[in-house]
């Protein structure tokens, strides 16, 4: 069923009895050419994707749990491709040409809302380094402005600009990023994979792999053998476990990433903003909440449940930034788990094991890279060679000594 | 979290500064390891759910190293061992 | 031979310390400490006892402090100790300390490397419970530790019930000195 | 306005009246009032409106699960939007005004989206918006963000003042009804560190809302005498007005206390809100339990209230909020409110209860197997319809309705650890699980154990299960008799109709859009939530979530449990930013370091710079300079010609001893350390295991066993703490002792021509080149002054850098500063520093980015491959020892008029800008006024065999494209001979 303002109209009239199921509930089939192992944002993009521009069939997608459920659904809905080296600003800039086209490629309101993104500037060696970021992505074709303290000042002259600790001197602004509806991302993949024959599977764990002869037969679930051709694993934040499956230890360790959300609030905030001198970045919802959040809290952790030190460390930054909030609530804090990768950038790439294929270590840039991460890995499961814009992503940088190190942190996750 | 020091009992775990696995002891000899020895020991990790060993230091405490167990799901913690001693006890020496 | 002299400041940048009293509680500043650190050199603890007994060095235990006639001492991490000792007389406290442990001990001059807060009155956790996370009241009277206080690493020693110091990093004196009053005065 | 609806009886002070304004109307309340009560009392029922149809909303509730009757709170920068007027403690001069609403509450123009509300169903707006893609961001999304959000803040800095704290003890008691009081005096009489913490303003909890008795007094009077016991114990602390938000890892616990809310201002120097981390070996929870609706069409009209709440303004408050008051009920407790209200003389006119037969209300219209269909009433209720058991209609006058449909425990901060809560079908509601956190326990009403005597008993029996576990003996309890009645209820959750009937009635979730949600899918419990926005609201779904639940478990034919439960998040209920945020705001967000020549400075006129938590000497302007250039281009000159003096005392110093001193130093840093003669230094480069690298500064050797070394100001912490993982796990039997000493040394850095004349003046000792040659380091004195002396250069000058000890520092700039007037000496800061350093060549921050090896940085030769030293392997990997990849070069315009800017990335003649033609980048520019041009350095790809090449900077950002001329890093004496002098 194709969803518009008139179908909403028709349907008003006549009591709501025409929708139907977003998405079917198929018993998982013998087997397919290709299981996805996962049914977050990237798992439903990839099946999505694979199904509708690389045209292949016998598709399933594996989830344990409920679709969307992973960090698809509980992240701070940002995007932007404000990245600054090779490996990645292509990369990311393909990601947020295709969420400006998303809504009416999968017919669903994601509400894509590109209000504009800055990182604020307060050093002068902060400014040395986001001329070399906003020049580095207009060379890889994104857009990139620095504004100067008073362009910054008219924007949100709520800001700290008189007592600050660290003055505002400026900021990096990518006017074409913004936020996203998280939610409606994995239902709009999800409602369109379906759509095009796609089996999501739900509560259906993947609990082995079958591998014979370094090749790659299936995979156990709790709901049976499933046979396959092909596997792909797109399961942030499990990412160690499910490989762990296929004997494989990753360069990255699981981390919690704390978000936050306000009560709801009348219009304060536009676009998205990140404060340089602390832990902080927030973007205010379409339904008025404030969303924010900062560090992650540091340690290994599958709890998807943080601490109070970065609690308090990221609201500290909030009120140095902007102390006006300080009679706005904190309404609900939650935590996802980040698979923090050695050197902060994604792995989209082949595995030792033929028909293996994994998707992962997207740290917190995952929510933005959705439809790319969806579409070069399926493009790589249908083709069996990288996307160009994703040809950085491979296992073996750490052993050439290629990473891809934005924050140039080094070997230490919990860094990135 | 509440870290349970070897030496001054129990203190708040934002005293410290997390490092990773514990495995980083266990750091090759540069004369004889190979690259990929190094690139094993310094990127890849079990990052287990579950019981992991892990590094802290104090650094606003008493500067020591810590190893501490600590199940990554609960956040349960199961062991803290003076990382010196582990480190002996490993092997490890000058 | 060049004949003049330098003279000294505070940490909070005066010829002389500052008090300040606040309700209940008086906040003194104090320069007239020398302090040097004192670590074991590898296995030479027997030697460093020994030298330290002869001096009338006390090498308190962990998280403790203790003091002696002339020296005192707090524990700062296994085999290492922060001697304290009067400036006036003590001013070159490495020198002093040097002769008495030869090579058993590492020393190191630490004495301008912290500023120090005396703090006094009755209900003492009352205030620093605004301030750090450690547990005065219920700490016996010489418990020393390291501790946060407004983002500064600190060293808080319990003289006794009505008396605890603080060391704090000496270039933040005036950070430090200032979350002092502020927190004495909200809970005033 | 008098308060109309104020009868006999309560918990509040009639002998003093409190004045306050409700949307501009004054109104007259009590000490012991809250804002709701109040305006109930005044016969206000009408408060808010709701979120997405703007329909007029009441108080559905008396305390903090109130989803409804929000408001602003004070006006001007204090204004607080989302204020629950069921928890406001009223105040003398108090104003609130409502919120959500456009032209007036009475009237407000977006009610029209309660016409519209067949078009508006769940989740709508993820079906249409889409065309033309531009329209969202322009047309569309505008439109909904301005109709979206509750209340407003005035974007003005709040001006209260807000503390932290830490609170220790054995026992941490989060609730002070009848469980958490009994369970505070089993726990305080037996000696225990307690505290006891609740968020109303008086201790009690329903005991200050009922009637019944404990032993022969009130509850709220024997609640009295438990609070003046445990205040007289020294080892218990009570806090009121004080919400346990969250429960964290290990037994810590994050408590806000409200200090100031009920003031209508803070007192000076006193905090608006403390936050506390409360650290607690043992906790216990006993929160009590909250009401829940019954749906039925219509039921969120102003005057349709929970049952219990209606019960509690009337005994606590004297309040009667209607005329004519109706009870609908599923379960006993309605009975009691009925009971109760009839008692105070409040006109029940009939109770509407859905079981057959039961106990028969004596004196009251006691419908039995009746339910309530609907409801009328513009602006607030005026009448239900109520179905007979014989199926009979019948219109009921009334003004109140109270709704009963059970209580389900507050079991939300057992779930904030993520685990869930197990269902009950006695009490048809959800209780914790068990040791779903470790060490908190469960008691009374939060547990499921609902009557008052359950609750002493159970608070009781759980304290004395903490103090056992923790060695602690309690004495004897005696408990008062207080009322034990059974939970009797059938579960009824709504009743069937064609219209809406409201679950969520702050987001405006109806039975309707549950349906839809089903129908189309969304039948797990998180897509429910997320799809419906059930439960999203201000409240968390306190009084909404398990009534949802209930109707998707009858869609989906499976049982409440099995269709799921929602996990509760921290905090608790909402907390102030600031309050999180603490102190730190401002100029009191992160410490200042200060350097010894800041007083100094200052007195100068100094402009200083953030060096992470320090404050540096940027330049130091002069009489007559109107730009920073003039002022740092005289600094460069004057050192270049005769001498200048700079604070570095920012650089780390680490202090490193013992007999392994030295081979330690070999393993730290990439070149060797052991071969130094005393009384030398030397440049170091430190690598990270992955061969980038990671820091670099001097290290002197100032004994046999004794090495001074430096870092850069950014890294003195890391570098640290580094030194002691290598010292402690990498090679734990070194004989190596650590401590830095940065801030006990004042440095300062003398460089120029004419520093050694400058310096001899000023130290005791002989420093003529023979003495004391370059890269020489000892202890020497300043006016018989123990002192250290380096001869190192930075800016390429003979240069020294010399420390005294820190509290000297202040003298020793003002004694160089005098000794230095016959050589015109200045002080350069750190802008002058960088332009010398960059005529001279040396890498900085720019340059030491983390992505950074030594081979790209033309130090290749520096990694020993004789040792084994950290980095030093992973160095060598293939993608890290490309011979065409990046090298530092210098960089300088072809037009010496030329500008250039840092950032800009590097391109060859003629080709597009196109990041494939990206050759490298500008790191580090300044103008030399030495040279009379802009340098610069840069990482250029394959570089080292570039120089002299001719290319072009671009900086996009700004639109410039400059030709530069590729040029080696050193700039100015490349043989060092100045620096030798």
């Amino acid at each position: 069923m194709r969803y518009s303002g008139f179908r909403i109209l028709k349907e008003a009239l006549t009591g709501h009895k025409g929708w139907g199921h977003a998405w079917r509930d198929p018993e998982p089939q013998a087997s397919y050419d290709y299981i996805i192992i996962g049914g977050g944002g990237h798992g439903l993009a990839t099946a999505y994707y694979l199904a509708k521009e690389f045209k292949q069939a016998r598709i399933a997608v594996l989830e344990k749990g409920y679709l969307g459920g992973g960090n698809v659904g509980r992240n701070t809905t940002i995007i932007r491709s404000n990245y600054l080296l090779d490996g990645n600003e292509p990369f990311y800039e393909f990601s947020l040409k295709l969420w400006e086209g998303l809504e009416q490629d999968f017919n669903y309101n994601a509400m894509v809302s590109q209000r504009g993104i800055i990182n604020l500037i307060h050093t002068d060696a902060a400014r040395d380094a986001a001329t070399r970021r906003g020049n580095a992505m207009i060379l890889n074709g994104a857009d990139a402005e620095l504004l100067n303290r008073d362009q910054v000042r008219a924007m949100y002259p709520f800001l700290n600009f008189d007592n600050a600790r660290f003055p505002i001197k400026g900021a990096l602004m990518q006017r074409r990023g913004g936020t996203v509806r998280h939610d409606a991302v994995a239902w709009g993949y999800a409602r369109g994979a379906d759509g095009l024959g796609v089996d999501l599977i739900q509560n259906c764990e993947v609990t082995g792999m079958r591998i014979e002869n370094g090749k790659i037969l299936g995979v156990e679930t709790s709901r049976g053998f499933i046979g396959a051709k092909k596997v792909g694993v797109a399961v942030a934040g499990s990412s160690s476990k499910v490989m762990a499956h296929a004997g494989m230890r990753l360069p990255m360790e699981s981390h919690v990433l704390q978000a936050f959300v306000s009560e709801g609030l009348k219009p304060l905030i536009d676009g998205v903003m990140t404060f340089g001198a602390g832990h902080f970045y927030v973007s205010q919802s379409d339904k008025g909440g404030l969303v924010f959040g900062g560090d992650i809290d540091g340690y290994n952790s599958y709890a998807q449940r943080g601490n109070l030190p970065v609690v308090e460390d990221v609201i500290e930054g909030g009120m140095a930034l902007m102390p006006m909030i300080g009679r706005a609530r904190l309404l609900r804090t939650w935590g996802g788990i980040m698979d923090m990768s050695m050197d902060g950038s994604p792995i989209i790439d082949r595995t030792h094991i033929d028909g293996l294929y994994f998707n992962g270590g997207w740290c917190y840039g995952g929510f933005k890279a959705t439809p790319a991460s969806g579409w070069c890995f399926a493009h790589l499961l249908a083709k069996d060679e990288p996307h160009v814009t994703a040809k950085a992503y491979r296992f073996d940088r750490f052993l050439k000594g290629l990473m891809i190190d934005e924050k140039g942190q080094g070997a230490q996750p919990n860094l990135h | 979290m509440i870290i349970h020091h070897p030496i001054l009992g129990p203190r708040d775990a934002q005293e410290f500064v997390y490092l990773g696995d514990a495995s980083l002891i266990g750091r090759p000899d540069g004369l004889t390891a190979s690259i990929e020895d190094f690139h094993n020991y310094t990127y890849l990790r079990d990052n287990p759910a579950g019981a992991h060993r892990e590094l802290w230091y104090h650094e606003q405490g008493d500067r020591s190293w810590l190893v501490v167990t600590r199940n990554t799901v609960t956040h349960e913690i199961l062991q803290v061992e003076l990382a010196r001693d582990v480190a002996r006890a490993e092997g490890r020496s000058k | 031979m060049p004949d003049f002299i330098l003279n000294p400041i505070t940490a909070l940048g005066h010829a002389t310390p500052e008090v300040d009293i606040i309700g209940p509680w008086t906040i003194t500043e104090r320069a007239d400490v020398a302090l040097a650190s004192l670590a074991v050199r590898r296995g030479r603890l027997g030697d460093v006892q020994t030298s330290a007994a002869a001096v009338g060095l006390p090498l308190p235990a962990a998280g403790a402090s203790a003091s002696g006639a002339l020296y005192s001492a707090f524990w700062m991490t296994p085999e290492m100790w922060m001697v304290e000792a009067p400036f006036a007389s003590h001013e070159d406290i490495r020198a002093h300390l040097l002769p008495a442990f030869g090579d058993a001990a590492s020393i190191t001059e630490q004495t301008d490397a912290w500023v120090r807060f005396d703090l006094a009155g009755a209900d003492l956790p009352r205030l620093l419970e605004r301030l750090s996370n450690f547990d005065l009241a219920k700490a016996a009277a010489g418990a020393a530790t390291r501790t946060v206080m407004e983002h500064l690493g600190c060293y808080l020693i319990k003289r006794t019930d009505t008396l605890v110091t603080v060391y704090g990093p000496r270039s933040s004196a005036q950070s430090l000195h200032h979350a002092l009053i502020v927190a004495a005065q909200s809970v005033l | 306005m008098s308060q109309s609806n104020r009868i006999s009886g309560g918990l509040i002070d009639r002998s003093q009246t409190l004045r306050f304004h409700f949307d501009g109307l004054p109104y007259l309340g009590h000490p012991g009032d809250t804002l709701a009560s109040a305006l109930l009392a005044n016969g206000v029922r009408l408060m808010g409106r709701s979120f997405k149809y703007h329909r007029p909303r009441g108080p559905i509730s008396a305390g903090s699960e109130e989803p409804n009757a929000l408001v602003e709170l004070r006006s001007g920068a204090r204004q607080e939007p989302n204020t629950r007027a069921t928890v406001a403690e009223l105040f003398d001069g108090l104003t609130a005004q409502s919120q959500n609403r456009w032209p007036s509450l009475k009237f407000d123009a977006l009610a029209i989206n309660d016409r519209f509300n067949s078009f508006l169903t769940a989740g709508f707006y993820y079906k249409t918006f889409m065309w033309p893609a531009s329209f969202w961001e322009k047309v569309y999304e505008p439109i909904i963000r301005r109709a979206a959000g509750l209340g407003s803040l005035t974007k003005l800095e709040d001006p209260d003042t807000y503390d932290k704290g830490f609170l220790h003890c054995d026992i941490l008691i989060i609730g002070a009804g009848p469980a958490g009081l009994s369970a505070a005096l089993t726990a305080g009489r037996s000696g225990a560190r307690v505290i006891l913490a609740d968020e109303d303003f008086r201790m009690g909890g329903r005991l200050n809302a009922e009637t019944f008795e404990l032993g022969d007094q009130a509850g709220s009077a024997w609640a009295d005498g438990a609070v003046a016991e445990l205040s007289s114990l020294p080892n218990v602390r009570l806090m009121t007005r004080t919400t346990v938000a969250g429960a964290f890892d290990h037994g810590i616990y994050g408590a806000v206390e409200r200090v100031s809310d009920h003031l209508i201002e803070p007192a000076p120097g006193k905090p608006r809100q403390t936050f506390w981390r409360i650290y607690s070996q043992r906790a216990i929870l006993t929160g009590g339990a909250t009401e829940r609706p019954i749906a039925f069409e219509n039921n969120d009209r102003p005057g349709i209230m929970l049952a219990g709440s209606l019960r509690a303004y009337a005994n606590r408050w004297g309040v009667a909020v209607g005329d004519k008051t109706a009870i609908f009920t599923n379960n006993d407790d309605g009975l009691r409110t009925a009971r109760d209200l009839q008692s105070k003389g409040v006109d029940v006119v009939a109770v509407i209860d859905s079981r057959e037969g039961g106990e028969l209300l004596p004196g009251i219209r006691h419908l039995r197997g009746a339910e309530v269909m609907g409801s009328a009433g513009r602006l607030g209720l005026s009448s239900i319809t109520v179905r007979h058991a014989d199926g009979k209609t019948e219109v009921i006058k009334a003004t109140a309705l109270g709704v009963s449909g059970g209580w389900n425990p507050n079991v939300n901060i057992t779930s904030h650890h993520r685990s869930r809560p197990i269902w009950r079908d006695d009490i048809a509601a959800f209780v914790p699980g068990s040791g779903e956190i470790a060490n908190l326990s469960v008691a009374g009403a939060a547990a499921g154990t609902l009557s008052t005597h359950g609750a002493l008993v159970t608070g009781d029996e759980v304290a004395r299960a903490a103090l056992a576990s923790l060695g602690l003996t309690a004495t004897a309890a005696n408990l008062p008799k207080a009322e034990d009645a059974p939970v009797r209820i059938t579960p009824m959750w709504y009743v069937k109709g064609s219209n809406r009937a409201w679950i969520d009635s702050q987001n405006d979730v109806t039975v309707k859009d549950i349906k839809l949600a089903h129908q189309e899918n969304f039948t797990s419990v998180e897509h429910l939530k997320r799809y419906t926005t059930l439960g999203m609201a201000t409240d968390q779904g306190k009084t909404s979530n398990v009534l949802g639940l209930a109707v998707m478990a009858g869609l989906t034919g499976k049982s409440i449990p099995d269709t799921g439960t929602t996990v509760y998040r921290p905090p608790y209920t909402p907390v102030a930013l600031g309050a999180l945020g603490g102190r730190g705001r401002g100029q009191e967000f992160k410490p200042f370091r200060l350097t010894p020549s800041h007083k100094w400075a200052q007195e100068q006129g100094a402009v200083f710079v953030e060096v992470g938590y320090w404050l540096r000497t940027q330049w130091l302007p002069k009489a007559g300079e109107t730009t920073w250039r003039d002022s740092v281009d005289r600094e460069v000159l004057a050192t270049r010609k005769s001498v200048g003096i700079c604070d570095v005392t920012t650089l780390g110093k680490i202090d490193i001893q013992g007999t392994d001193a030295g081979a330690f130093l070999d393993k730290v840093y990439a070149n060797t350390f052991s071969t130094l003669a005393v009384g030398k230094c030397r440049y170091g480069l430190m690598l990270r295991e992955d061969g980038m690298v990671f820091d670099d500064g001097t290290t002197a050797r100032m004994g046999q066993n004794e090495y001074v070394t430096t870092t850069t100001t950014a890294n003195a912490v890391t570098v640290f703490r580094h030194l002691e993982f290598c010292r402690q796990v990498l090679w734990p039997d070194m004989d190596v002792q650590l401590i830095s000493t940065t801030e006990a040394w004042a440095q300062f850095s003398v460089a120029g021509p004419n520093a050694r004349k400058l310096l001899q003046k000023v130290v005791d000792q002989d420093i003529s080149d023979a003495a004391f040659p370059y890269m020489g380091a000892g202890n020497i004195t300043v006016g018989g002054l123990r002192a250290r002396l380096f001869r190192i250069s930075f800016s390429g000058e003979l240069a020294y850098e010399i420390a005294v000890p820190t509290r000297y520092g202040d003298a020793m700039i003002r004694k160089l500063m005098e000794a230095g007037a016959e050589f015109d000496a200045v002080v350069y800061g750190t802008e002058a520093l960088g332009v010398m350093r960059i005529e001279k060549g040396h890498v900085a921050g720019n340059e030491l980015n983390g992505t950074s090896t030594a081979l790209n940085m033309g130090l290749g030769k520096m990694v020993s491959r004789k040792k084994d030293s950290i980095g030093m392997v992973l160095s060598q990997r293939e993608g890290m020892t490309r011979d065409d990849g990046l090298r530092l070069v210098g960089v300088k315009p072809v037009n010496p008029a030329a500008e250039l800017k840092a950032g800009s990335h590097f391109l060859k003649t003629g080709v597009a800008a196109k990041a494939e033609n990206d050759d490298g980048w500008l790191t580090s520019l300044v103008y030399s006024p030495h040279l009379g041009h802009y340098i610069a350095l840069g990482y250029l790809k394959d570089g080292s065999n570039r120089i002299g090449e001719k290319m072009r900077a671009v900086n996009l950002l700004a639109g410039t494209d400059t030709e530069i001329e590729i040029v080696s890093p050193h700039f100015i004496d490349p043989e060092g001979e100045r620096l030798r002098a």
